[in-house]
């Protein structure tokens, strides 16, 4: 059964893409709940359904749960008329996480496109709150156009910051005249940004197309495949592993994922 | 070698088409086949009881591909060309259509109006176990009638084989499968059953050739089919044989009607 | 069935097309012409525009008559809405019929907007004559199909 | 395991009483040329002479159609409803086969696999299971060549084998089958211990064995065989819908302005829509794919993760097929084959 959470604030992030930020409606609840970055959760607009996200707000940040989704079919458009005060459904955690622990020390390659920062942004958020056992943070974050970049203000925020370098893209045409940041696609902004990849960690997220043309740039800078994570965006519905549909050849997305090392995909067929 | 072995060799080894879609026979009743090479047109046949409507793989691009093709069908076949043609989802001079008439022999149709005066000619006669089921519904009250279409649909496991194995259901987004707004439930239950299965109706209203693939198709004999032929039967004697386009996308000002007051 | 019937309030939903039967019960209302109130007008562009499926989700919802009135044919606004409309509904009568839905419970009628008098008698004859037919409880039982399955409400 | 016989002409009394101690018995009933597991009131309406049934008999715990729970919504707030205790009735299976009955262990597996579904588990828990041993076979039928067999006692709690024009050997196998032979206890003798069962069994000769399948299912993922088995698939459901091992489900809702319910129903992988992604993608587009999927998730990824198959060899997929799609002659043909 689905947690009862309440809408606390509702943010607009671009056309037709919102960020709910979510409490407990009962308390001990809200308190026993914990999570790692990278699980997902399967949000549900009573009357239309449920869908599947992930989390958004990153587990070091007590007392409120946050999720960006794109206002795409029926319970997404359930889930955008909702104001703030109103209850929606909440199952998680779902899904396995990033290992935070084995990446102490390293240098960290965030590579995310248009409404797939969110998952980073689990992570980021999570790494920034311990910044001193990370080495070097690179974001680099591509959209289509100016005002399809999600989270603007934490995007100023982490420009400012000395110890993360920040590098925005959008695609070529999208830009507008007082854009300062880079013009092009995403793989290609990461190869001329060229991160090096000694004992570095590279974390890709985005539709399909991205990864694929993402990990052969990775490969091209020297990062060997086990350093190399991404989160897969399949069709779910259960979430535990049931209802047989987000499976990539023996793995299920929803239990043996949604994080998957780069080894681990080449093993598995080409079916995502 | 039949004849139709001997024509799809032919056709095949000299190239006109790519790929031949007749029957062969199956484990207990012939099952479509699709020959791409000469030995596979070995196991081709034609008989009474090749009924698949081979028509339906004719809207399926990853199975047709760009090339010409050919099709080995029956009377229904034939006649689903038409209408398909009718409704321009086929490309006539990408296919060659051929049926076999009762001693074997080969029949090739380069034209529709070829295609139409064979299907006129050869209407084969209506199956007497649905005229006999159509009559006992008939003769049922309203309150009976519904009865026994709530118990038979009430069976339903939604599998829509009948929406697959019908020719002319082609459309890649279903109205089951839309779900804003979401016309018919998409799970088994008595009332949405019967509204799946009237929408199907209604969406083949002076479309359907009266295959019967629907009924057969169905693994619970459902009597679909009962009622694609009755709606065949209204259409036939309300606006008699309708040549161009569909009953419902054309109207007639001449219209008579008794119920509109 | 009679003794219940004296306080059953038939509900009834009726499919009007905007540019003569919703102007024609535009007119009755000003012409100050009493008629029933249990009918929920529900306006369309076009008779063209109703979709038999809503007929049937109208049934689902709990109605028990339905009144589906437009222009009279060749004085439509788009011309031909009403003629599709009228084969559609020749099509779709048929095929209820044999599926043993009651249609003696929809009433289809042109209604043009000069004629506010006779939307008043339709209303009227169609609530009066549903109002005998008492409530469509067999069509509702169906639609009921998942409350079979009980909730604990503790 | 108790070996007991019975006359032929008391299984109907015995019937009887089990009817009237149960509150649901479910059973074959003959309906047009079909033959459908339908629950029953009286013992005659059972039918004895059909090989098996067009569905298998999973919906008795996995229903076509299912509340997970009710919500309400008074203004700002919505309550949730759990499902009543009474929906879960006792329910007996009365003439199940050994390839139905094995059935349920795959999905028993997939309920119980990491997370615990309790609606398919107090259905299941609920169910005895009267299973009669095959005399006679047709076409379709594969259950040796997956580990089955027409005498298979495995997961039934009684099984029925008609020796001959009078007499069934009755073997108790679970103190369910024994409260139901108690039901009726002065029906049944002792049996003497020279009952040859197999004799009478129907003989089905192996086509392949599941290992072959699944050495070989390693090595074919984008071999051309996919498609050209498939070609002729249409992508309805009929297959999974009539499979007793098929999980597959969707979850729907079913919404009535402020409350409504949130509902399981089947589903198949045969659909073309089953994987489609919001953004159009659809990582298995074509009904090769599908067909694929349906063959990988039964012979290699369910044993990989359950260390089972998913497959009785009970052919309801073969019957039930509109274009005959024999899953026997594919399956062999994937045995036999060292596609490189």
């Amino acid at each position: 059964m689905p947690y009862i959470m309440v809408v606390d604030k509702v943010t607009v992030e671009a056309l037709g893409v919102k960020t709910l930020r979510l409490r407990f409606q009962n308390e001990e609840e809200g308190n026993e709940f914990e999570f790692q970055a990278g699980n997902f959760a399967e949000y549900s607009a009573f009357g239309e359904g449920e869908c599947t996200f992930c989390i958004a707000s990153a587990p070091t940040r007590k007392g409120y749960v946050e999720c960006t989704f794109r206002k795409a079919g029926r319970v997404t458009s359930g889930l955008d008329r909702l104001e703030e005060g109103m209850t929606m459904g909440f199952r998680a955690p779902l899904g396995n996480n990033f290992p935070l622990e084995d990446w102490k020390g390293k240098n960290l390659v965030f590579v995310a496109g248009g409404i797939a920062l969110p998952p980073m942004r689990a992570v980021i958020d999570n790494v920034l709150d311990r910044r001193e056992e990370f080495g070097e943070v690179t974001i680099i974050y591509g959209a289509k156009t100016v005002n399809d970049l999600v989270y603007k203000e934490e995007l100023k925020e982490w420009e400012e910051r000395p110890d993360v370098n920040l590098f925005a893209t959008v695609d070529p045409g999208g830009e507008t005249p007082d854009w300062k940041g880079k013009v092009g696609f995403t793989p290609n902004v990461l190869g001329e940004v060229a991160p090096k990849s000694d004992n570095a960690i590279a974390i890709v997220c985005g539709p399909p197309i991205m990864i694929k043309f993402t990990f052969p740039v990775l490969e091209k800078l020297g990062f060997k495949d086990e350093n190399v994570y991404t989160t897969l965006e399949n069709r779910m519905k259960c979430g535990i592993g049931k209802c047989g549909r987000c499976n990539v050849g023996p793995m299920f997305v929803c239990k043996d994922g949604p994080v998957f090392c780069k080894t681990q995909l080449n093993e598995l067929p080409p079916e995502f | 070698m039949t004849k139709i072995t001997e024509k799809a060799t032919s056709l095949l080894s000299e190239g006109t088409v790519k790929m031949i879609i007749g029957y062969e026979m199956g484990t207990e009743r012939p099952r479509p086949l699709f020959c791409h090479t000469a030995e596979e047109c070995e196991k081709l046949i034609m008989n009474a009881e090749c009924k698949n409507n081979l028509a339906v793989y004719l809207t399926k691009k990853e199975i047709i591909g760009e090339e010409k093709i050919a099709v080995i069908g029956n009377y229904y076949v034939v006649k689903t060309v038409i209408q398909l043609q009718r409704e321009n989802q086929i490309n006539l001079d990408n296919l060659m259509v051929m049926t076999a008439d009762e001693n074997g022999e080969v029949i090739t149709f380069t034209t529709i109006d070829e295609m139409k005066e064979y299907t006129d000619t050869h209407e084969p006669a209506p199956d007497p176990k649905m005229v006999a089921a159509l009559e006992k519904i008939d003769k049922m009250s309203r309150e009976e009638r519904w009865e026994y279409w709530k118990s038979e649909l009430s069976k339903c496991i939604r599998c829509y084989a009948c929406r697959a194995a019908c020719p002319l259901c082609y459309c890649n987004r279903c109205v089951t499968e839309v779900n804003c707004p979401q016309w018919i439930e998409p799970w088994a239950a008595p009332l949405s059953n019967m509204e799946w299965q009237i929408n199907r109706v209604m969406h083949m209203s002076g479309r359907c050739v009266g295959c019967g693939e629907c009924a057969a198709a169905c693994p619970l004999d459902l009597p679909i089919g009962l009622l694609c032929k009755k709606m065949g039967m209204d259409i036939k004697s309300t606006f008699g044989e309708w040549k161009d386009g569909n009953v419902l996308s054309t109207y007639n000002i001449g219209d008579k009607e008794n119920f509109i007051k | 069935m009679e003794e219940n019937n004296n306080n059953f309030e038939p509900r009834i939903i009726a499919f009007v097309c905007n540019w003569c039967t919703y102007a024609g019960a535009d007119l009755t209302g000003t012409s100050r012409i009493k008629y029933a109130s249990n009918v929920e007008i529900v306006r369309f562009p076009c008779t063209g525009r109703i979709d038999f499926m809503l007929l049937l989700k109208a049934f689902a919802g709990g109605s028990d008559g339905i009144i589906i009135s437009g222009c009279h044919p060749s004085d439509c606004h788009y011309t031909s809405g009403n003629f599709h409309a009228r084969r559609r509904w020749m099509v779709f009568r048929d095929m209820l019929d044999f599926m043993g839905i009651d249609i003696e419970r929809i009433r289809w009628s042109w209604v043009s907007a000069a004629e506010g008098a006779k939307w008043a008698d339709v209303v009227n004859d169609t609530v009066d004559k549903i109002r005998k037919m008492g409530p469509y409880t067999e069509y509702k039982k169906a639609a009921m199909f998942l409350e079979e399955e009980k909730i604990c409400h503790d | 395991m108790e070996e007991l016989i019975i006359k032929s002409s008391d299984i109907k009394t015995w019937l009887d009483q089990i009817i009237e101690h149960t509150p649901r018995v479910i059973a074959p009933v003959k309906q047009g040329e079909k033959v459908e597991f339908k629950s029953i009131k009286q013992s005659d309406d059972v039918d004895y002479e059909s090989q098996t049934t067009v569905s298998s008999v999973k919906a008795a715990a996995f229903p076509r159609t299912e509340t997970l729970f009710a919500y309400e919504k008074e203004g700002l707030n919505t309550k949730l409803y759990d499902v009543a205790k009474d929906n879960f009735v006792e329910t007996v299976i009365w003439r199940a086969r050994p390839c139905d009955v094995i059935g349920f262990k795959p999905l028993t597996s997939i309920f119980n696999w990491d997370y615990k579904d309790e609606l398919y588990n107090r259905r299941f828990e609920k169910i005895a299971i009267v299973t009669f041993a095959c005399n006679t076979a047709d076409k379709c039928c594969f259950c040796t060549s997956v580990g089955g067999g027409p005498g298979n006692t495995e997961g039934s709690d009684v099984m029925l084998t008609v020796l001959d024009k009078e007499n069934v050997l009755v073997e108790v196998l679970t103190e369910k089958g024994q409260k139901l032979v108690d039901l009726a206890k002065d029906l049944f003798e002792k049996a003497e211990q020279s009952i040859d069962k197999e004799a009478v069994l129907a003989k089905i000769p192996a086509k392949f064995t599941k290992e072959q399948i699944y050495k070989n299912l390693a090595k074919v993922f984008d071999n051309p065989v996919w498609k050209a088995q498939s070609e002729r698939c249409l992508g309805c459901g009929a297959c999974a819908f009539v499979c007793p091992t098929c999980a597959c489900f969707d979850i729907q809702e079913d919404a009535h302005g402020n409350h409504g319910r949130r509902v399981r129903c089947w589903d198949s992988c045969g659909f073309s829509l089953f994987t489609q992604h919001t953004s159009g993608h659809n990582p298995r587009p074509t009904q090769a794919t599908r067909w694929r999927q349906r063959i990988m998730h039964k012979f290699s990824y369910m044993p990989d993760r359950l260390n089972i198959y998913g497959c009785t060899g009970c052919g309801r997929c073969s019957r039930a097929c509109p274009v005959d799609m024999n899953i026997a002659e594919h399956l062999t043909s994937i045995a036999e084959s060292s596609h490189e």
